[in-house]
């Protein structure tokens, strides 16, 4: 290895660099930068990868691969189920893509991150808008992880080991919340949606409340059938028994509905991907936490707060940092480290550039244009809603034919008509569920329909009455 | 200039993104749509300002800040290397970027064939047999994978629910441990720098789980004892965790698969090369050993009747960590990096990383002499003692000259044992070229001169940043660190 | 700190991209491929070092830079607009950015289409019956404007070879003239800011090819007389062409083909939202009316079997300017702004234009009164004279407080007469919210304080910058403009 | 128009703050401001043009557009005649794209804009080296108009108003020259090549030269054919003569090549697309010039050069203005105001990026990989090159078919397979000219050659001897 220039793709030294340093080392070898580690465990051969590649090589392989993948750009997608394809303004990665942003540390040495720090702190500022709760986070990995970090938080401020959940989460994150509640040994329990609604079974929750104090109650708006759950009813029951209402909601609904903060809710959580972030094949998203301020002390991750200079001036840095686990280590409010920061920073931009006004029609077109299909949709013969609770931009539907062939014709027609809800929740065959965002025309719906139309009678679906 | 918020910028009315849709432009809210009760009245609060204003605020606010495209970030333990350009184009491109994660399966034949070569990738560097790539960061790898560990035993009806872990350990360490359910025994460090390895026999018993250890440590330093360590863990039916952490010191030179770890997690954002982001995305890829791989997060990517593909069907899996399969667009940075240096060029990487940090410490040995006598490996651990200021004061005046700070206690997110209170850890990484190394060591040396005779420029420092020195509350920070101390 | 030059941070042998192809990496050149007395044998002297230096080089230059993005820049005459981000995306993409320009015609359908529509989108704003889009600038847009001029006398075998121009031109006009072999007389301005119609008719002969007028000219006002002058170049067989740098201030209001304007050309880098990227590369799209269309330089795009495709069988051209068709990338963003604005959307652009020149005029007009009694179009033409410092010294007092300098003489690429040589032109454009004017008026204001009691601060400004005033040769400057006085 | 909120895609102003602003003026109504217009020339309708588009619309739009095209992506192309298809390092466009470089104007007031001058001022020098003359000006706007304003220097330095050219400057250089000399009132006169090698036949210029005195003999190399030309000799025989060697050349060839400035060239253009610069159908690229220090009056353009600031510290800033539009005006020594600036911008990063050695290592991919695939494809049956003289990367083929046929073939497979030299210069039949970049692998090559074969032996073109 000494003897031939150092080969990297980022090379950064000369040979002769090389031999000068380990001459002020005092070395005489590379090889001996590394002699306290035993000759047993040394690796005696190149690592067997392919062979390094120019940047051009690389760029046709990359694109190569991502000619494999079709996307929502390549065919009309209704796809949804927590993951949601939004308009992201040009200048959102624009501006998080400055080298400043991009390529920082977590803020830890406060004055030379000022507007890292005003950024986040703003952030924190309007998703507490948002979301209706004043103490918010600077993110947690994902709306999943967001929801079970928040489930141990109420288990934390309660001293309760339980919590009760919504059958209606997505199942990710129903699955992600149980693996964290076992290794914190939290109990859970699950409340049954009423088959009419689509909604929350208040009453089998009022008898669980009764039967087992929770710590939490975790509800998803809208939840896994696109219907809207009563939050405020559901606070006021969870508050009536010591135990806090979780809300994990769509934040893109907020431009159109009231916050869950404002309606009772003690933690609200979401998965932020809708606000300006690409939909990247599932990551990186990011979840974000509001609570009370009474509760600081029990949130996971960064927060950004106001201290003074030594010119006792106002200054930002991180603060809190009690909770973390840096400090506490085993008794930190949870591991989380790095985050999803420069995400963030994209949901500010994003707020930013749409702006209240912009922001409220971005959410009234999704809900114009949803109901819009759906009206359409349920006027093809066996199409019908399944439930009859509110939706916000997704939707359930009963469909005269199997969903598998369906949605394979809608496919060969550049369409992905929505998900086979039988791939979330078993028994659910026969249905499925579309999801409509601002992005698609007026013309493009109705092609949609048309299409559906077509499939459908092809199909020879039994119809329904 | 201080920075603004936004929020005082914002002029009721003025929309920036003229959003148009003529065909469903209805105005209100319909009523029929959800329950009046529901309906927002209000606002929001979001800002509302023109398109060129909202570019201005975050252009200007981002020239209050410092990466690694500015200037060197020898921020120890933290791997502040460069991040390839090319890898940020790459990553986004729009057959990735609009990737929908509930696509049908056979439509996303590259994300599969790209996350599979990756895990093997992975495995390869650091010897180990399978690696899942769902994790979202360091810490949450080591949820994963100590969650595979926990179910191991589990499936062997062992009742084991200890941790060792030194002391050096970062904190996502004892952290993770809690959350799986685990207790956290605290291994202390010799004067040498190793783990103590009598303190670890003593500790070590039939609860015990398995150590989790970062090998270099976050002090720098190859523990040598590794194979006796090994040895002794397994010996108790144990299971010996690795913290990729420091993976950046040895790719290509040792692996922790050949050391004797059966579970691995590393820090992509580390190690292979994905900016920070301010704190974020990073992935935290886990990888096992064979007889682990069953409990690994489901779902996975597997050659599946020829086919990469995602596996869902883990019926022994110690449960799902997160929502999807990863962080794509950070992983695609990782395998680009990886596509560009080949196995010697991550090498070299390695190479020049730890020559890199021998450097800096030979050449700052006068000044801030070496905590630890052996040889350091990707970062050095250097004793502030001797300064005339304290180290904290200390570092904040590189800031004047274009240099970000070593990591300190309470300036970092390492945890030192009380003795290395002043200590500096810094780790200048592989990017940083010999001009550029020899420029860090003279503001070093520039800082402690004026030490000498101008102290008070020192303690007032930064005096070239938007905001004076700020002062957060360290003592109570210091007097946190006391109260957690094990 | 001052700014470094790139070569000094060389470092022979590192490199920053690795170049690697194995099949082909053959060390030196093959002495068969070329002549021997040909071959390099020394190097060229480029730059070596690694790639993180690269980006933070550039990376930390760009700070001692000032575009929109970083604030007001009412620049008089430049047109400093907001630049979208949509647009930057949007005029790079694969299918524009990959295409080779001889490529086989059908396979560049969309770029015909895009440039046919855009030819009649610019028709449609200008009121003229054909556009070309290939002049790389303004300058460019007026010599192939005038060529066309040229070529059309020739064939009336009319031997015209005087183009009028008013004092208040841009300097490009007379320029272009000669370049095309005009011989230039220049048409003096009255006080009130018009043209001189007498001096005008005095010049109109049957020498006289045209008259090139800026209409809103470069003083910020319309010239009313424009028919009257349409009428008297028309009835001498000359032709009126106009320059259309100011058309930001009329779009949708007013057509230049309307006003009688035989030739149009516009500069897409002012009204259109190009950024100017340092001084270019801008676009510069030349207008006719009907009989003057085939005198266009070829290619053009038509609709040639119902399909847009290049035209290059054009015998009566005037020839060609450039290679290839035009500025792809920039006529793209020209037409984003067009499909983003849509008629409301231009014609509002325009108002805020001219409401936003108003309103600094009014704003500032008992600091700075306006040179003329008249109304301003988009920017607004105000008077030193009565201030306390010389107009070169308070301009550049304002850089300190974070706005960019209005057009002085020698100090934009204005040309005033020597009456107005403490005069400022002010052009807001239309994309300064109302905070932003008033932000811009108040640091005018604070010079104008300052410099009644400390004018000292404003003779040695700009203090906040990495270099003090530079001088360069301002009066070698003033001479030459003497010297080169008509 | 001013009772309704106004409406703009870039909005700045509600309607009460251009009510609050009319005010200050002292206007009542939008429409006073533009009172001094006559009414009879006021537009009174709305213009023609499509509705505004939402960004994701436009979006779509431009996607749909952008995907009408075939590219040197979707396509292996051997494509050149003056613009090329190199690799463009990702630091390129993300360094120029810094909004500072991206949104400034002509740097006027150099004491803010000290970054932008240090980069054009570096550029200068970098071209300065690479062309092997040291005074550059800031750029032009293409190699062709940067080849004509060279001849009409020439015409000002030497005072004559003849110059000489060669036939094999590509085509569109020459319409360029043409339209330029015409109105300058220079004549042109043309030199033909030596059919047999390819190069400029240098009796016919000796001819020539002693006929007219020319300003200059404007030559390219590579030429049109592909075939390098002999700058040494053709600059000795101009100074002969009082006659200035002009030449353009291609300076991706100038890794292998020594600098035509080094040769005797007096004025050496160049197009510099090829030095990261993206193919963009055509547009924008950039034009450069370099020249003896004596010339710098004649030159057109902006120049950085280095000043004194008020402290008698050294600044940059635009210099010798005395030759430019906004000085000397009729008298200047080119029109040329926007130029090509973020352009020369990105050539410097380009060439910073890839280094003294990558870009010769670049420069001899170049021409080895021409050479391999020139010396396979003259092994089939009736294909030989057409010249003797040297090349670089590019070289003309004389086939044993028609050109049209082959390259449709070709281009079914994916290949564009070169330029039907037809297109370029007349009365060239069964002659096809082919470029080969670094970016194409061997596997690509050899797999050309393939199609190449297969093709022409479909086509059954007459094997020539
Ligand atoms: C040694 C070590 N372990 C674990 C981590 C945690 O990784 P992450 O921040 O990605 O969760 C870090 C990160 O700083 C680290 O340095
Ligand atoms: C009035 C006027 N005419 C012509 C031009 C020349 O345009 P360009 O710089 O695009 O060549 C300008 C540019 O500044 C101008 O302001």
């Amino acid at each position: 290895m000494d003897e031939k220039n150092p080969v990297n793709g980022y090379n950064v030294h000369t040979l002769k660099d090389r031999r000068e340093m380990l001459d002020a080392i005092g070395l005489s070898s590379i090889d001996d930068l590394f002699s306290q580690i035993p000759s047993e465990i040394r690796l005696h051969r190149p690592l067997n990868l392919p062979p390094a590649q120019s940047e051009w090589e690389l760029d046709k392989r990359l694109h190569a691969l991502a000619a494999q993948n079709a996307t929502t750009r390549t065919h009309l997608s209704l796809l949804g189920g927590g993951a949601y394809e939004h308009y992201i303004p040009a200048v959102v990665p624009t501006l998080t893509a400055r080298g400043e942003y991009l390529t920082a540390y977590t803020p830890y040495q406060p004055e030379m991150s000022q507007g890292i720090l005003r950024v986040l702190h703003d952030f924190q500022i309007v998703m507490g808008r948002m979301l209706g709760l004043p103490a918010v986070n600077c993110s947690v990995y994902d709306g999943a992880t967001a929801l079970a970090e928040a489930a141990w938080m109420a288990c934390s401020i309660t001293n309760r080991r339980h919590v009760v959940v919504t059958e209606a989460l997505w199942p990710e994150y129903s699955q992600v919340l149980n693996t964290y509640m076992r290794g914190r040994n939290v109990t859970v329990s699950v409340i049954p949606t009423d088959a009419m609604t689509g909604s929350m079974d208040l009453e089998k929750l009022a008898g669980s409340l009764k039967d087992t104090p929770a710590a939490a109650v975790l509800t998803q708006t809208p939840n896994g059938y696109g219907v809207l759950e009563p939050i405020e009813h559901i606070s006021k029951m969870c508050h009536s028994c010591g135990t806090l209402s979780n809300v994990s909601c769509y934040p893109m609904m907020l431009g159109c509905l009231k916050a869950p903060g404002k309606q009772g809710a003690d933690i609200v959580t979401c998965e932020g991907q809708s606000l300006g972030l690409a939909l990247n094949g599932g990551g990186p998203y990011l979840g974000v936490m509001a609570t009370h301020e009474d509760n600081i002390k029990f949130l996971p991750g960064r927060i950004v707060g106001e201290c003074d200079d030594l010119k006792m001036e106002k200054a930002l840095a991180l603060v809190k940092e009690s909770r973390e686990q840096h400090v506490a280590r085993d008794k930190a409010t949870s591991h989380i480290c790095s985050n999803q920061a420069l995400l963030a920073m994209r949901i500010l931009v994003y707020l930013s550039a749409v702006g209240e006004h912009g922001f409220q029609k971005i959410s009234r077109l999704n809900a114009s244009k949803a109901h819009y299909i759906c009206e359409r949709l349920c006027e093809l013969p066996g199409v019908r809603r399944t439930h009859t609770g509110h939706f916000f931009n997704e939707f359930l539907l009963d469909l005269p034919c199997e969903t598998a062939p369906l949605l394979v014709t809608l496919q060969k027609q550049g369409i992905f008509g929505g998900i086979d809800f039988s791939r979330l929740y078993p028994n659910s065959d026969r249905k499925l569920l579309l999801a409509v965002t601002e992005t698609k025309s007026k013309t493009e719906l109705d092609r949609i329909t048309d299409v559906f139309r077509r499939a459908i009678a092809e199909l020879g679906g039994v119809i329904r009455s | 200039m201080k920075t603004q918020s936004i929020f005082p910028k914002s002029r009721p009315g003025v929309s920036g993104a003229s959003i148009i849709d003529a065909d469903f432009d209805t105005g209100p809210t319909d009523a029929s749509w959800f329950d009046p009760a529901d309906v927002r009245e209000d606002s929001i609060g979001l800002p509302e300002m023109s398109e060129v204003d909202v570019v201005r605020h975050f252009t200007n606010l981002s020239r209050a800040a410092h990466g690694v495209d500015n200037g060197p970030y020898p921020l120890g333990s933290c791997t502040m290397k460069y991040n390839p350009k090319r890898n940020d184009v790459l990553s986004t491109l729009d057959g990735f970027a609009h990737a929908h994660p509930r696509q049908p399966e056979p439509t996303l034949q590259g994300l599969w064939d790209m996350m599979l070569e990756l895990q093997e990738f992975i495995a390869e560097i650091t010897g180990m047999d399978f690696v899942s790539l769902q994790p979202a960061a360091g810490a949450h790898g080591e949820f994963a994978g100590l969650l595979a560990i926990r179910r191991h035993f589990e499936q062997l009806h062992h009742d084991r629910n200890i941790i060792l872990i030194p002391d050096s350990a970062h904190g996502t360490n004892p952290a993770s441990a809690a959350m799986v359910g685990y207790q956290c025994k605290i291994i202390p460090t010799t004067s040498d720098g190793m783990m103590d390895l009598d303190a670890m026999e003593h500790h070590l018993d039939q609860r015990v789980a398995g150590l989790m250890l970062t090998n270099p440590s976050t002090l720098g330093l190859f523990d040598e004892n590794i194979q006796k360590i090994a040895e002794k863990i397994h010996a108790n039916g144990s299971l010996l965790y690795y913290d990729g952490a420091n993976l950046n010191a040895i790719m290509g030179i040792t692996r922790p698969g050949d050391m004797g770890f059966d579970v691995v997690h590393i820090n992509t954002h580390k190690t292979l090369s994905t900016p920070h982001g301010g704190g974020g995305p990073g992935a935290g890829p886990v990888g096992v050993k064979a007889f682990l791989e069953k409990y690994l997060p489901a779902p996975v990517i597997r050659r599946i009747h020829g086919r990469a593909a995602p596996d869902d069907n883990r019926p022994m899996s110690a449960g799902r960590v997160k929502s999807f399969f990863g962080h794509v667009e950070v992983l695609l940075r990782a395998y680009c990096y990886i596509l560009t240096n080949g196995a010697d060029g991550l090498r070299t990487a390695s190479e020049n990383a730890v020559l890199n940090a021998n450097y800096m410490r030979a050449r700052l040995a006068d000044l801030l002499p070496p905590v630890f006598a052996q040889r350091c490996m990707h970062e050095c651990l250097l004793s502030g003692g001797s300064l005339k200021v304290n180290a904290f004061d200390f570092v904040k005046r590189l800031i004047d000259f274009g240099v970000h700070p070593p990591t300190l206690v309470g300036a970092g997110c390492v945890h030192f044992a009380k003795e290395y209170d002043a200590a500096m850890l810094i780790e200048p990484t592989e990017s940083e070229s010999r001009i550029s190394l020899d420029f860090i060591i003279e503001q070093f040396r520039r800082v402690a001169r004026e030490a000498a005779v101008a102290p008070y420029m020192i303690e007032t420092a930064p005096h070239t940043t938007d905001v004076a020195k700020i002062i957060k509350d360290q003592n109570a920070w210091i007097q946190l660190l006391e109260a957690t101390k094990y």
